[in-house]
């Protein structure tokens, strides 16, 4: 069903005009040894019925579990406004901006982000997104590499508490230009990255420090002594944030005594559905003298013929389409539409939306944390402030206590022993605002129970109560 | 107006959040955030008034016809958005265990197959999230591939002239030099100059087939050939696939990497700017390489593969697992379109190019390559008219949007002079075609009696034609509250 | 939280300028006597993420069950494009176009729907929609009577095997003009109306026939014959259709000699939810000579100042809002927003579609219909030829199958006891394009299981069955 | 350019369904039809694209502010929407049994004790699909009750002059002569006129209050008092709730029956014209007659009540339980609310259109009760203007389109000529109000340099003035295809 519209005597007429008698003949210029067969394994076309029952069986499949995972995407409210604006074909049918007249909704859309996005960081400029948070830090670095004047280093101080997953992408995405992370540990009582540790650098010629804010075990770290060591040292500070965090915490633009260099994170809380990771965005913003080097469009006000006020793509020369092999970048399609519906998502809730929820989400966690720790066996395990998410230390293995919440359609969280191993039965759970009373009241009764049949020993129980 | 001009101090929409921020409990004060951010405060209704009426100053495939060329601007069917929106597929966690995946990674898998299938590679990892990201994928696959083997000296990708600008960046990005190869005057790559740009230094080679000239490469096995024997592997930048769907296979080329723009092939939305999908197709000897994670099965059950399973990979694109619900809205489109309606999809985007073609030749315009078919997409030159009329391809390109049509790509591929990339795409009625061949016809009428009058084009958008050169000048990248503009 | 943008400081400023200290003083015309204080049992507002919860446990409350019911009212396959597009805030958030310059998307739309359902039935004229089917039946009948011009009766011939809901409801509206439904008997083997019955009223004054097709029973009436005979007896004749069905029936323009003078129904299979009974939308279409009777709004088409072609809301004479006491119904919001899904759905099904989809749905219901008579204790209970739904005769009592078929998420039918308690055990089931033959395969199975236990007379079995 | 002449012979959206009709198993050949209807044979993006862009020919609420007097074009919380499309809601059939109804009910039970509690009513029934069928509902309850006590000499039902086209109308449905009854100069209803009207052929009288002239009757207690003594009943049309939401209720002023419209008070979505939603809401002694389905409960299920439990009903209304996706959007929206939102939505609409009001005075317009309070809406009579720069509340209106707004209602109530009735609603932000309330000024102004230029109005829309009167001379009512035309 290929949403063709030809009619068998239209085809007929245009392959007359061409002067050809078959399609077949439109591809002659192709060896014929090269062709292929009908395709195999393909099966023949559903109708938009037919998928439509198999996609419905599908998600009906997956259920709607009770989320207690953050680790990086968080299941927050998003107002309904939002998508039914932002899939509103003008916007989800368009593409990149090229033709500025016939674009002008994306693009005042876009400045309007920037505008956004540099208030809630604090930051002078910001571009129009990348795709997502982690491949977003990889273009921060290659970014700091390129801008950082003072330093001829390729090697970059990446904190342990960051994202696993974020410095594996970075590895991949900037080791190919002979860009060294230098792993900096974390305290092992506080969960915050090692200051003494960090000391051992001072003085060595670092291209940059990375600096998250809350870092993977929603400790926050102490990002004012952070940035100003990466001053002192002469590397670039790089905040990665969580920017729904941003509207209650220390932005990075206020970071020690002149704001982080760069600043980088997911946008996936400002109004992207969990959906399986993605599509999400990476947003980066940076100082103002940083701006030529920046990855990624950027968008600029300016005039008409008649002088009237419009937008524009601009900075174009940083661009691979322009600049080709010189590009800061080789980014091209980005995430626009996921930037539209951030922009409305911030339009709605504002900055005293986004505080609310952020402390309604911290609120919940206390309020988890309180319930769980309450059965007696489970503590956390690192004494830092946390925000949102925290790390607790189980009596058993996560594993095992996880497989069981699941049978019951709880997801109680992202066990760390694949990431952490030294850090023993550690589980890292999260409760944002979407998760109310109810809902930790039955996660704490699930773990109440699980613990219980741990205490009896009876293996036979507890595969019992896991079919249950 | 901007949004920001809506706010008052104090307004809310307020259903959406309660109006005090509680107790930040255990977070230190200096840790707090002191100046509340200047975020627009307005009502719902102003809100949505407002995203409202700016998408209407857009044009889109769903409102003009959007012919540019090399972005595929086909329909994007509105099930595949609705049915990738359904509430357990929308609101699946990425770290959810498999017991709960299911239904989500039998998707991925059945993606990952049709995809081969399509290709004609042996394997497949969705993981990039957009074309530039694939092509990174790509090249670092080939990197890994000779560093695996010790090939170390080899430093340079080949990338012909017309090719996409990600090409060369990407080169950079995987830490190589771009070196270019020219194009012959009837769009193919100069063999001569390839034969001589060849050597041990040579990793590997950029190409698109059908290339962005418009033109089916016609000695693609002689190429294949001559840079494997170099000791090079050969990258196909899968952005033109719409054109050779179900026809001819990279794979059979003798291609070792591609990817796929899902996107532009595959018809998600283009979403004003992003998101894409760039999954990685691969021969045998670079499979070891696939960035990760991508999706396997016991036969029975599926379950996610990383770096543990794949200990040669490149390694991780993205925290998660790249753009899924772009894949998934590319599994509905490609389930719809099934094995005959690809094919068709290459039959019919390639008919209304040539069709087009044809018509504007007729009508005088000058092809870039009359003597070749054209695939799914061609290039006029408009350099007689910029010569003889004095309007030139933007001349064009901005008049055509106050006749509702979104004009071509212009000035790309460089090599050619004022050139429009036209692809109209197999979705777009014979109606489209004609409206926008006599669209040209009529502004080059204009242009004879009043050129003037077409370079001040468009005259019914929004704005008129806007000063680039003072957006890049006079920065203004951000609204400021008055106060400070002050 | 009800939307209201004013700050504090507007507020004042507003008081100021109308020259009141407060909007207390605002209702100070309001006997005081009268006021009343908060009120009660409303609780405090919810914000959107909590009825969202709210909702969303109230749709899963009800599940999602494998449904065989049509009765008036079916489960088709809606093209997403149909809801995405009705759904967008221009149509849904305007009203009627009174200002027709700024409404030509809601009128174009609607000459548009005007010209597919005058095709759709054959007939000359529509209007732009009534409530639903059963009062767009009433408002026909009320038109038929004021039409009639041979007849000065205000009786009104109406099938028993018209669907029970309507026959109540046509009762409801128009009893009070004095207008008197005769009800005609069906044939008991055919399920159709009973010409014999019928010929007894031959030869009286009479204002109107109604003729159902397909009727309740999912039975075809001779619709030819009926028509004939009311013109014959110098009744109207008024068609009471399922529109999907004339994608493949002899539509009402075409019955008799001359075709039908009204014709009206339901339009909720093309494009309407289920959507537990509404919104759908009632449509109507008569001759052209019957247009100055009509009730509801019409759009024409004419020319603007420049004699550039456009649409605006025409003969209002007929209207409330011009006429008062004289116009010829009360309505006056009518369902706009079901024709505008209803356009989009009929544009995109096309002729072809939509006698595919009804061709698919009527294969299915023969499909169901074999795979449970094959079971041995079940049959059709009528001869006459069925359309997309029938009447099953079942060895026990349906009341009691349709309880344990729905405790396993199976709705079997519509139980005809209430309505039709002359016909046993009967029960009226449907199977649209939307039921596969896994679905048909399930209830065959669980209608299987039923009438073993039945056999086995266990009760105790029986009522484990239903628990499981 | 309509949809059918985008279609062509054998083009269709393929995705949609199979090309072919299977065999109609069983059904005569002559009860099958012969000759396709012509209905548009085009592509899905066709479609797609007719619609998306017909659609932003309108004005909306979502694009422009809409003062449409008696109508309440608040904003449409678009969480309505969301919700009450979920699919275990969207998707449940109406005969569903009360197993798989318990979410459903208990959403339209608490609705009905809603409704009870803002009205000040004993019971609800939502069975009325818009307020003129809850009017229907109320009179021909009040003629089930006169019949019920044999009192069947009651022929008439009062209505004032002021009153909404539909109250006569439905007066004249349920079997009764409408008779009007004057406003005096100041709006309240002629007490006079109502003394002498009443009698033994008084069967009740239709009120709103606020009425359609804006302002709130003052002797209401007096009115109800004298028709009940003359033994007629009392009802109210709701039109005009969102006035006087949490302030006043109708059922403490005296009246025996009323209908609301959600679509107007709840703000479900007008719909370019429906669906709307009349419940109608009655005093003890009306109980009995309320038209079914109702919802009840036994405190723990819920369950549908119909005839069988109210054997005194009028009956139904419709097939199944009126516009019940609509009920769910009120629903939703009430509970968004809250007790104290309800009373905010009262006191802002008031305060919003009082601010008009007196910016419209003092700006030298002339108000048509000017001693008088305005409620939610107030009038504005336009004699001055018309008279003396020869513009009348037609051009006024006409040109508002072209400052992007929506005009008032126009020559509705009729006894005030040339006039506007203005409802600006409480979601409406004060910019509007006055960027309103510019307009009318400078449209004045406008006419003092130019009126033929005004009544030329409006120019920026797709179309200019369109041709009412050969709109109804020259009936075209529906396309025809080329072959029947000629
Ligand atoms: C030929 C070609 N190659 C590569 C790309 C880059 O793809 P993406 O924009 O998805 O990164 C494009 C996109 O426009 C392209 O046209
Ligand atoms: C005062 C008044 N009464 C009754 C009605 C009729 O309501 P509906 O349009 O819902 O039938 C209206 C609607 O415009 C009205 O304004």
């Amino acid at each position: 069903m290929p949403f063709i519209p030809h009619t068998e005597e239209e085809l007929r007429q245009m392959l007359d005009v061409i002067g050809v008698d078959s399609i077949e003949q439109l591809f002659d210029e192709i060896p014929a040894k090269l062709r292929c067969g009908e395709l195999q394994g393909l099966g023949s076309g559903l109708w938009e019925q037919d998928i439509t029952r198999l996609m419905q069986d599908k998600a009906r499949e997956d259920g709607q579990p009770l989320c207690f995972i953050g680790a990086g995407a968080y299941d927050h409210h998003i107002p309904a406004a939002v998508w039914q604006l932002a899939s509103r074909g003008e916007y989800y049918t368009a593409y990149t901006p090229y033709q500025a007249e016939a674009s002008q909704g994306t693009l005042q859309l876009l400045y309007e982000y920037q505008s956004m996005m540099t208030e809630l960081m604090d930051m002078d400029v910001s571009n129009a997104s990348l795709y997502d948070g982690a491949s977003a830090l990889a273009e921060a670095v290659l970014m700091a590499v390129r801008a950082n004047r003072k330093s001829r280093s390729r090697h970059i101080l990446v904190p342990a508490s960051l994202h696993p997953h974020y410095r594996a992408t970075v590895r991949t995405l900037v080791k190919n230009q002979g860009i060294e992370l230098v792993e900096i540990p974390y305290d092992r009582s506080t969960g915050q990255t090692d200051l003494q540790a960090l000391a051992q650098h001072t003085g060595q010629d670092l291209a940059a420090l990375v600096v998250p804010q809350p870092n993977f075990f929603g400790v926050l770290e102490d990002v004012d002594v952070l940035t100003e060591w990466a001053r002192a040292n002469g590397a670039l500070s790089i905040a990665v944030v969580n920017p729904l965090a941003m509207a209650v915490l220390h932005p990075p633009g206020e970071w020690g005594e002149q704001g982080a260099d760069i600043c980088c994170g997911d946008g996936q809380p400002l109004g992207a559905p969990l959906s399986s990771g993605g599509p999400y965005f990476g947003f980066l913003c940076s100082k103002q003298t940083l701006v030529r080097q920046m990855p990624g469009r950027i968008i600029g006000r300016t005039v008409d013929l008649d002088g009237k006020e419009g937008f524009a793509l601009t900075l174009q020369a940083r661009e691979q389409h322009i600049r080709r092999s010189k590009a800061t970048s080789n980014i091209c399609t980005n995430q626009g539409l996921m930037v539209t519906a951030a922009t409305i998502h911030m339009s709605l809730m504002g900055a005293d939306g986004l505080a609310s929820t952020a402390s309604r989400c911290h609120s919940n966690l206390q309020l988890l944390v309180e319930k769980l720790t309450s059965l007696g066996e489970i503590e956390p395990l690192f004494s830092g402030p946390v925000f949102h998410e925290t790390v607790l230390r189980l009596p058993l293995e996560p594993r095992r206590v996880l497989r069981t919440l699941a049978a019951h359609n709880i997801l109680g969280g992202y066990d760390l022993a694949g990431h952490y191993p030294e850090l023993g039965n550690a589980l890292l759970v999260c409760a944002t605002e979407n998760r109310n009373q109810d809902d930790i009241d039955k996660y704490r009764l699930k773990m109440e129970q699980v613990l219980a049949s741990r205490r009896q020993g009876a293996c036979a129980t507890m595969a019992k109560f896991d079919r249950e | 107006m901007l949004i920001f001009e809506h706010s008052r101090p104090g307004r809310r929409a307020q259903a959406q959040a309660p109006k005090s921020a509680t107790r930040l409990e255990g977070i230190p004060a200096a840790l707090q955030r002191k100046r509340k951010p200047r975020l627009p405060e307005v009502s719902e209704m102003q809100a949505v008034r407002h995203y409202t009426r700016l998408s209407q100053k857009n044009f889109s495939i769903d409102t003009q016809f959007y012919p540019l060329g090399s972005c595929t601007m086909k329909y994007n069917p509105r099930a595949c958005n609705t049915l990738a929106m359904l509430p357990g597929l929308v609101n699946r966690h990425p770290l959810a265990p498999d017991s709960h995946s299911q239904g989500f990674l039998s998707a991925m898998y059945e993606l990952q197959e049709i995809l081969k299938e399509v290709t004609g590679m042996s394997a497949v990892s969705l993981a990039p999230m957009a074309g530039a990201q694939g092509e990174f994928a790509g090249i670092a696959m080939i990197r890994a591939y000779h560093d695996a083997r010790g090939d170390t000296g080899r430093t340079e990708i080949l990338v012909p002239d017309a090719a996409h600008g990600t090409n060369p960046a990407t080169a950079v990005m995987c830490g190589y030099k771009a070196r270019e190869i020219p194009s012959k005057a009837d769009g193919d790559v100069d063999m001569d100059a390839l034969e001589a740009a060849l050597g041990p230094q040579t990793a590997g080679i950029m190409l698109t087939n059908p290339s962005t000239l418009g033109v089916f490469e016609r000695r693609i096995k002689e190429i294949a050939d001559r840079v494997h024997e170099a000791g090079g592997l050969l990258y196909y930048d899968g952005a033109n696939l719409n054109a050779i769907l179900g026809r001819v296979r990279p794979g059979d080329m003798g291609f070792d990497v591609i990817h796929m723009n899902l996107h532009k092939t595959f018809s998600t939305p283009h979403g004003g700017g992003g998101p894409g999908a760039g999954p990685v197709g691969v021969s045998k000897r670079l499979q070891p390489f696939l960035p990760v994670p991508m999706v396997g099965t016991d036969g029975h059950d599926y379950h996610w593969l990383s770096e543990e399973q794949c200990p040669q990979s490149i390694g991780r694109l993205s925290a998660f697992a790249g753009n899924a619900g772009i894949l998934l809205r590319a599994y509905v489109y490609a389930k719809m379109l099934g094995a005959e309606g690809m094919q068709r999809v290459a039959d019919y985007s390639t008919l209304n190019a040539n069709y087009m073609l044809k018509r504007l030749m007729d009508a005088g315009f000058t092809a870039a390559y009359p003597e070749r078919r054209a695939t799914h997409e061609f290039i006029i030159t408009l350099k007689n008219e910029a010569r003889e009329l004095g309007i030139n391809a933007m001349d064009f390109a901005k008049r055509l949007l106050d006749y509702g049509i979104h004009a071509p790509t212009t000035y790309f591929p460089l090599l050619v002079p004022e050139c429009f990339l036209i692809e109209p795409t197999e979705t777009e009625a014979r109606e489209s075609l004609d409206a926008f061949i006599d669209a040209m016809i009529k502004i080059r009428e204009e242009a004879r009696t009043d050129a003037e009058w077409v370079r001040g084009a468009p005259y019914t958008l929004p704005v008129r034609r806007l000063d680039d050169v003072r957006a890049a000048r006079e920065l203004d990248l951000r609204w400021q509250a008055q106060e400070e503009r002050a």
